[in-house]
């Protein structure tokens, strides 16, 4: 590794960070446990707590992949909501499919929604989804299909800045509208709920819930180590000088196309995953999950936390979640003013984020 | 970094809803009890907060309502409102926030089916109450829920039948309208069955769904035009959801389809939503509610007094699922009263057979499938926005929340 | 005659709404070469180096680098043929060091996964490590891009085209807004290059082109004007008509 | 006061002896009794040709028509209120409205159309005609044949004649109606097509006829709805040139990612709203709040305009993606302000009477006020913004600065001030748009939110930079909308023509009309 020569030597503030991180990760650990203790014990977290870090786990791996598309090749994506949304409706699709007989009308193998639509068969797209490993696979493979299709048509027409940020936002947008259609056999605007069990647990089981928590916390992890894996690579400043100076890197003799098709394709099946792991734990899926603006309000949280530093990404994802949770209760009238102004705030005053904020100005 | 992820101490929390109350001037003194609470799920931003703000207004003026009458079990109610945002995931983890953090007795809210499909799984396991006050498509029946709106007899069958019938103008065509979510399809489907056994053949019937907030009605309107222009008596069946009926009347009025030749019946046009247009060119256009803002009776009168008065504005009107809402909750009040407890298993026991005058004219009984049984009205709008009952039901209606025109049902697991 | 490292360009026309660029230029460079290319502004040096360099498509005429049709090829590709281009601003990556601008030039597999798979060898380092040397940015290896002088940036860019080890260069005005010192260093670099690589220098500076002392192309108004030593050509009274005559 | 009315209903029954028999009087009672006795007593009114019946059915079909407690039914007019029966001043006191329902309504229709056809007032044959177009009685043959003879307005007689083509139709004689068929064979509109199908059922005797009717019926008919959809493309395009305008110039020509730009419509949507709220009880105002709303509009969300140019997005520049998620901030609160402000419900917009029901275009094409206003008022927009663009100081300005900034500054320009107005000019356009749209959509918070993915597919479709292209983009995509809008229906429509967007703009990014020039190469 070049690392030595490279980065600068680790200062003590990214040291304390790296501690911090860490100490995170195992408090987050600990936290189903935590949840086991008697209801009056001191350090008792209830379900509510569990179930809500779970989900901002999920939100967090979205918020990693966009910060490795638009932190560092500079693909700003209005879009990642859809791949996010896709894996959840892969993983959401088996999940019906396990509901089997148990559904209101005991058909044996339509869900619900198909029933009272009138459906007698099983549509061709959903055949396969009562296996896990291909669900899993049609998580990550669908998003990246798609990403790979937008990507390259993009990428070889030289789309780039706000025009890339356009047109995956009408491809969202697109989806939305779509996936809101009945006929389209997704359950239109109710989506999927009423899910019963995972791999054989049952889904409401505290332990089913701890187990899809470490899951995701496992996922989050994961995806950090590869995220920072990729950005240390070669690649990770390839993508770094595309996302600064693109034509200058094709003079280099390096394929841009390839090189942001890699990442964007790449990214869009991390959302996928992060997606399958979220919708079993919130217990819904629908189109409303496709909205711009729950694309864009992923993109902010890495704004927030600090773009191109993938552990303020997640920061981002947390604390932006955790306001928005606080808020919509104490203040179910204002928050909005609190979150708008946040993202004018950052984005005007903090360009580097929460963490550029803890670094001071180093550069 | 630990600090958000658990985001406020439960202290802040109570802070928070207690700022969020709508305190009365003059608190009655009330013991050392602790208060009772109730949770209120509307949202209050996003697409759907123009329905259900005033859902949320209407439970916080009861809650002042029954404060001012000494509270509830010698308690003082207190409301938590939170916020959900028109964000159906979101829903769900509200209710649990409201169940598990605030800790509340019962929860009034939700108004879209998905919503109301969103928090159902929380509120089962958590063996929660949530009073849901909307009509709806039925094929449902939760054990935490008691359905104080409308299941599809009692509005839209009833409304066909006017239409067919010699007031209505014998319908022999029918245009099925409506956003496409499972509210009116699952409705279309069963009226379909319905018309199907009253002799309409499909051949004379039109079936079209449009997104939510479908704004460009012209190519849909002329199409019903050239339906009708069958030689048939047609007319419009609309569940075309709130926020599109908007440029949806104004385009029928523009292209002249007066109520005289095509009239159209709706399910979610209420007097709220009329007050967003100007009516004039909408007389005789038709509503089916199990409640008019026109109803005369004592307890309408009433209740729209303390509702302008607590809304400080004589000219606010109210609508169907805020008097679902006002039924629901004086229901449970009395049950509460009756079982001597919130707990929830209780109160449902004592909700079974619960009895209210309601503000439609009726007393309204909730009966063991968590339904209400409800008088069904056809109004015909006013120039004023208001709704004229050309037809009533003498008596209350039963709910079928399972359609017996749904042929499935029939093979549908009881329990 | 071998065709092999030869810049041949024939007739190029490049139209931009109605502008010619270029108008039915033709070039050859032979391997080895070092050519200076001079033309008031707008006599379409940069938009021959785009062509060359397949940034911008001819609207007709022929260019070819050895066998290679370069009107066919994208800006990858024919960097990867062995066509460096130095820009007139100098482009380098300021979010990257010295160090990491100049491993990134290095010839090497190009593909994401190449990229991802990549260990600095002993052998790669030594080459960095050379080129730093030879253009004097050693001492600032691990210093980040952005905070290079005019001067250095310019050589850095220099040291990446270097690193890609072209067998032709294509360079845009190295030395314009440097000091007199820097002018010399710059011009001493490039003479070092060339060897046996063919080299074209746009420049505006004559002092500069005269201090090359090589083969002199004039481009005016997207045409060959004029071309051969620089005393030649500076005696040529179209030359002296575009230059002094407006 | 009971007894000295009931003196007096009774003195008027002793000195009107021979009226008490009166088929009028007779009928009149029904209109106090039920829905089923209303609509019999407004078909013998109408029948009847008694002319005092006509007031007393256009006050019940008005709801003016009150009933007293005793059934007494008396006619509010503005002079004041009188018996139905007599004529005689009244008194309203414990009196309420009757009320009716669609079946009487329809039977109303009917026989005050009957009983109008003979008016003196020319709008009023107009609508009787029209209505006995539509009640279409075999009875009325002799009276609409009297009718047309007396009419000299060509407008009336042509609708006096389908009324009679109508009527005829349900003839008993075959004779009459083959005359019948024969006229609306040449109405060429869907509402004969029907009465041609009706009467194909009742009388399947005259099937050949009808049908021959039918097919150059038919071939009319096809060409309208082809106009009629394109009409529509129009205006669903004139409703995308409306939002995008804004955008074309905040967007187009300074490069500013706007995404509170929905937000602006909404904001001018809302200051109609607040204007025509201020002008209702000012009668000679009340007509004018709509185009007063206008200049109302443009200055609201100008200057929302201008203070987020000037508090926010200029030290943004050069930052586009920093720029869009401010920009999604901003929308959020001023959403939210606006919530809080007017409340979450939709709120009423009044539409001037010119700008509603349908206009007959010349060849029978009807088009609807509304959208017709639209289109007008979207071309008149585009053209002022050329205008103000191509033709004034501001404009001349506004070119330098974007094309130059650094030149145009060292020219005495004030770039920072042309930035701000320049944003102000396009957001004001947005709040103009916010007027048109408050006449078609909900004025609502969520307004904007719907436009706003919409407008910048238009933009950029059209070519960045290009107002013609703006045009050009808005209007072809309405059109393209509308076309397939029948086969795949809205939302797969919609759909298909997003996707063709992204298609479209891959292939040429720089949009239909690209800018010109070598900068831009």
């Amino acid at each position: 590794m070049s690392a030595t020569i490279a980065t600068p030597t680790p200062s003590r503030l990214r040291l304390g960070l790296r501690a911090a991180t860490i100490a995170v990760i195992l408090l987050l650990a600990l936290m189903p446990v935590l949840n086991r203790l008697p209801a009056d014990h001191a350090l008792h977290i209830s379900d509510f707590v569990v179930s809500i870090t779970g989900k901002w786990i999920c939100y967090a791996i979205l918020a990693l992949a966009i910060d490795l598309a638009w932190g560092y090749a500079g693909l700003l994506s209005l879009g990642h909501g859809a791949f996010f949304a896709l894996g959840g409706y892969a993983i959401g699709m088996h999940l019906m499919r396990l509901i089997g007989p148990r559904g209101v009308y005991g058909h044996p193998v339509l869900p619900d929604f198909m029933v009272f639509l009138g459906y007698t068969d099983l549509p061709i797209f959903w055949w396969g989804f009562q296996s896990f490993p291909y669900a899993l696979f049609m998580a990550l493979f669908v998003p990246g299909v798609l990403a790979g299709v937008v990507g390259f048509l993009a990428f070889r027409s030289r789309i780039t800045g706000v025009y890339f940020s356009i047109i995956t936002q009408a491809m969202t947008y697109a989806l939305m509208l779509a996936f809101f259609r009945n006929d389209m056999g997704f359950g239109g605007n109710n989506g999927f709920t009423d899910f019963k069990e995972l791999l054989g647990m049952p889904l409401n089981a505290g332990g089913t819930r701890a187990a899809l928590f470490y899951a995701s916390l496992a996922t989050l992890v994961g995806t950090y180590f590869l995220c920072a894996w990729i950005t240390r690579s070669k690649l990770g400043r390839v993508l770094i000088a595309v996302r600064d100076a693109e034509s200058r890197v094709r003079f280099l003799g390096y394929s841009v196309t390839q090189a942001k098709l890699f990442v964007f394709v790449l990214s869009a099946m991390i959302s996928g995953l992060a997606g399958a792991l979220y919708v079993p734990q919130v217990g819904i899926i629908n189109p409303g999950e496709f909205s711009p603006g729950n694309s864009i309000e992923a993109v902010i949280w890495v704004a927030v936390g600090g773009r191109g530093t993938l552990i303020g990404a997640a920061l981002g994802a947390f604390s932006v979640n955790a306001m928005k949770t606080w808020l919509t209760t104490i203040a179910p009238d204002l928050w909005l003013f609190a979150l708008g102004g946040l993202f004018v705030a950052v984005t005007l005053l903090l360009p580097k984020g929460l963490l550029g904020l803890l670094r001071g100005r180093r550069s | 970094m630990t600090k958000p992820l658990v985001p406020f101490s439960r202290r802040a929390l109570m802070a928070g809803l207690g700022g969020a109350l709508a305190m009365p001037a003059i608190r009655p003194a009330f013991g050392q009890a602790a208060p009772i609470k109730v949770g209120v799920l509307h949202s209050l931003s996003g697409t759907m907060a123009i329905s259900e703000t005033a859902l949320r207004d209407t439970v916080l003026m009861m809650v002042e309502w029954i404060n001012g009458r000494g509270g509830l079990l010698g308690r003082r109610v207190e409301a938590a409102v939170v916020d959900p945002a028109s964000n159906w995931p979101l829903f769900a983890e509200k209710a649990r926030e409201l169940l598990q953090v605030a800790k509340v007795d019962v929860t009034f809210g939700c108004w879209t089916s998905v919503s109301r499909k969103s928090v159902l799984p929380v509120f089962e396991e958590l063996n929660g109450l949530l009073f849901y006050p909307v009509q709806y498509e039925g094929e449902e029946q939760s054990r935490s829920i008691f359905y104080t709106g409308a299941a599809p007899n009692q509005q839209a069958i009833p409304a066909v039948e006017y239409l067919m019938g010699k007031d209505g103008g014998e319908a022999k065509r029918i245009a099925l309208l409506g956003t496409d979510y499972v509210y009116p399809r699952t409705t279309n489907r069963i009226l379909r069955g319905y018309l199907n056994s009253k002799g309409i053949t499909d051949a004379d019937i039109m079936e079209e769904y449009t997104p939510f907030g479908h704004s460009d009605w012209q190519g849909i309107v002329s199409r019903v035009k050239t339906f009708a222009a069958q030689g048939k008596k047609t007319a419009i069946v609309s569940t075309i959801n709130g926020d599109a009926n908007v440029p949806f009347y104004r385009e029928l009025g523009n292209q002249g389809i007066k109520a005289e030749d095509i009239p159209c019946v709706a399910f979610s046009v209420g007097e709220e939503e009329l007050a967003g247009i100007d009516a004039r060119p909408l007389v005789g256009h038709l509503a089916a509610w199990n409640y008019f803002m026109s109803v005369q009776a004592p307890a309408n009168t009433e209740f729209k007094n303390t509702w302008q008065a607590y809304i400080k504005n004589p000219r606010r009107v109210t609508n169907d699922p805020m008097e679902a809402t006002l039924v629901g909750f004086k229901m449970w009040a009395q049950a509460v009263a009756q079982a001597n407890s919130t707990a929830v298993d209780a109160v449902r026991e004592a909700m079974y057979g619960q009895k209210v005058d309601a503000p439609c004219g009726y007393s309204l009984e909730m009966h063991r499938n968590h339904h209400l049984a409800k008088p069904v009205m056809i109004g015909e709008i006013q120039a004023d926005g208001q709704f004229s009952i050309v037809s009533r039901t003498p008596t209350t209606i039963v709910a079928e929340n399972w359609s017996p025109f749904i042929p499935e049902n029939a093979n549908r697991r009881r329990g | 005659m071998s065709t092999k490292g030869r810049l041949y360009l024939d007739g190029v026309s490049v139209v931009f709404d109605g502008f010619r660029a270029l108008n039915n230029l033709s070039l050859v460079v032979e391997p080895g070469e070092m050519r200076a290319v001079i033309g008031p502004n707008g006599a379409g040096k940069t938009t021959m180096m785009d062509v060359i360099t397949g940034k911008t498509r001819p609207t007709s005429g022929t260019v070819r680098f050895g066998d290679h049709d370069l009107t066919r090829m994208d800006e990858a590709d024919i960097a990867n043929l062995g066509i460096g281009r130095k820009f007139q601003k100098p482009t380098v990556f300021d979010a990257l060091t010295v160090f990491e601008n100049l491993e990134l030039a290095l010839k090497a597999p190009r593909g994401p996964f190449a990229c991802l798979r990549w260990i600095l060898t002993g052998e790669a380092k030594a080459r960095i490590d050379q080129v730093m040397e030879e253009t004097g940015l050693t001492a600032r290896a691990g210093d980040l891009a952005a905070i290079l002088s005019h001067g250095q940036r310019q050589w850095l860019e220099i040291g990446m085209l270097l690193m890609q080890d072209p067998q032709l260069l294509l360079v845009d005005e190295p030395v314009a807004g440097m000091t007199d010192q820097e002018t010399e260093h710059t011009a001493a670099l490039l003479r070092r290059i060339a060897g046996e690589r063919s080299v074209v220098v746009v420049e505006h500076d004559l002092e500069f082109v005269r201090a090359l002392g090589r083969k002199v192309t004039v481009l005016h108004e997207g045409t060959m004007l004029s071309e051969g030593p620089i005393d030649q050509v500076q005696n040529d009274p179209r030359v002296i008509e575009v230059y002094l005559g407006r | 006061m009971t007894r000295a009315l009931f003196l007096i209903v009774l003195l008027l029954a002793a000195s009107l002896p021979a009226h008490a028999q009166d088929a009028f009087l007779d009928a009149l009672a029904g209109l106090a009794g039920g829905f089923t006795q209303q609509a019999e007593a407004a078909e013998r009114l109408g029948a009847g040709g008694d002319p005092r019946a006509l007031p007393v059915l256009r006050a019940l079909a008005d709801g003016r028509l009150l009933k007293r407690p005793d059934n007494t039914l008396l006619i509010r007019a503005d002079a004041g209120v009188t018996e139905a029966a007599t004529g005689a001043a009244a008194d309203a006191a414990g009196a309420e409205p009757v009320r009716i329902n669609n079946r009487v309504r329809v039977a109303l229709r009917g026989a005050i159309g009957r009983l109008a056809l003979v008016s003196p007032d020319a709008a009023e044959r107009a609508a009787a005609a029209e209505a006995v177009y539509r009640t279409r009685s075999a009875e009325n043959i002799p009276l609409l044949e009297a009718a047309l003879a007396r009419e000299s307005v060509p407008r009336i007689r042509d609708q006096m004649a389908l009324a009679l083509a109508a009527s005829r139709l349900v003839a008993a004689d075959a004779t009459v109606q083959r005359q019948g068929i024969a006229a609306l064979a040449g109405a060429g509109t869907e509402g004969a097509r029907a009465l041609l199908l009706e009467a194909r059922n009742a009388t399947p005797a005259l099937g050949p006829e009808i049908d021959a009717a039918l097919v150059s019926l038919d071939r009319v008919i096809a060409v309208k709805r082809a106009a009629e959809t394109l009409y529509q493309g129009l205006s669903l395009g004139s409703v995308l040139l409306l939002a995008a305008l804004g955008l074309a110039v905040t967007f187009g020509v300074m490069g500013v990612i706007n995404m509170a730009h929905g937000e602006f419509v909404m904001l001018g949507a809302y200051a109609t709203v607040v204007v025509q709220d201020a002008c209702r009880g000012i009668p000679w105002l009340e007509p004018w709040s709509l185009p007063l709303a206008v200049p109302a509009a443009f200055l609201v969300a100008g200057l929302a305009g201008a203070m987020l140019e000037r508090g926010l997005i200029r030290h943004l520049y050069g930052r586009p993606l920093e720029t869009l998620l401010m920009t999604f901030g901003v929308g959020m609160i001023l959403q939210q302000a606006v919530r809080l402000a007017f409340g979450a419900q939709n709120r009423e917009v009044i539409s001037p009477a010119w700008m509603m029901g349908t206009l007959e275009l010349p060849g029978g094409l009807m088009v609807t006020q509304n959208r017709l206003w639209v289109i007008v008022f979207s071309l008149v927009v585009l053209g002022l913004t050329i205008a103000a663009i191509r033709f004034t100081r501001f404009g001349l300005e506004m070119r330098a600065v974007t094309q130059n900034r650094r030149i145009a500054a060292t020219m005495g320009i004030r770039t920072g001030r042309v930035d701000a107005l320049t944003f102000a000019f396009g957001s004001g356009i947005a709040g103009m748009a916010g007027v048109a749209l408050s006449q078609i959509d909900n004025v609502s918070p969520n307004l904007g939110t719907g436009y706003i993915i919409d407008s910048f597919m238009v933009v950029v479709f059209g070519g960045v930079g290009s107002l013609a292209g703006t045009l050009v983009g808005a209007l072809s995509l309405g059109v393209v909308n509308k076309l397939l809008e029948p086969y795949a229906g809205a939302v797969l429509a919609k759909v298909a023509v997003l996707v063709g967007l992204m298609l479209f703009i891959q292939r040429k990014p720089r949009g239909l009309f690209p800018q010109k020039g070598r900068a831009a190469g």
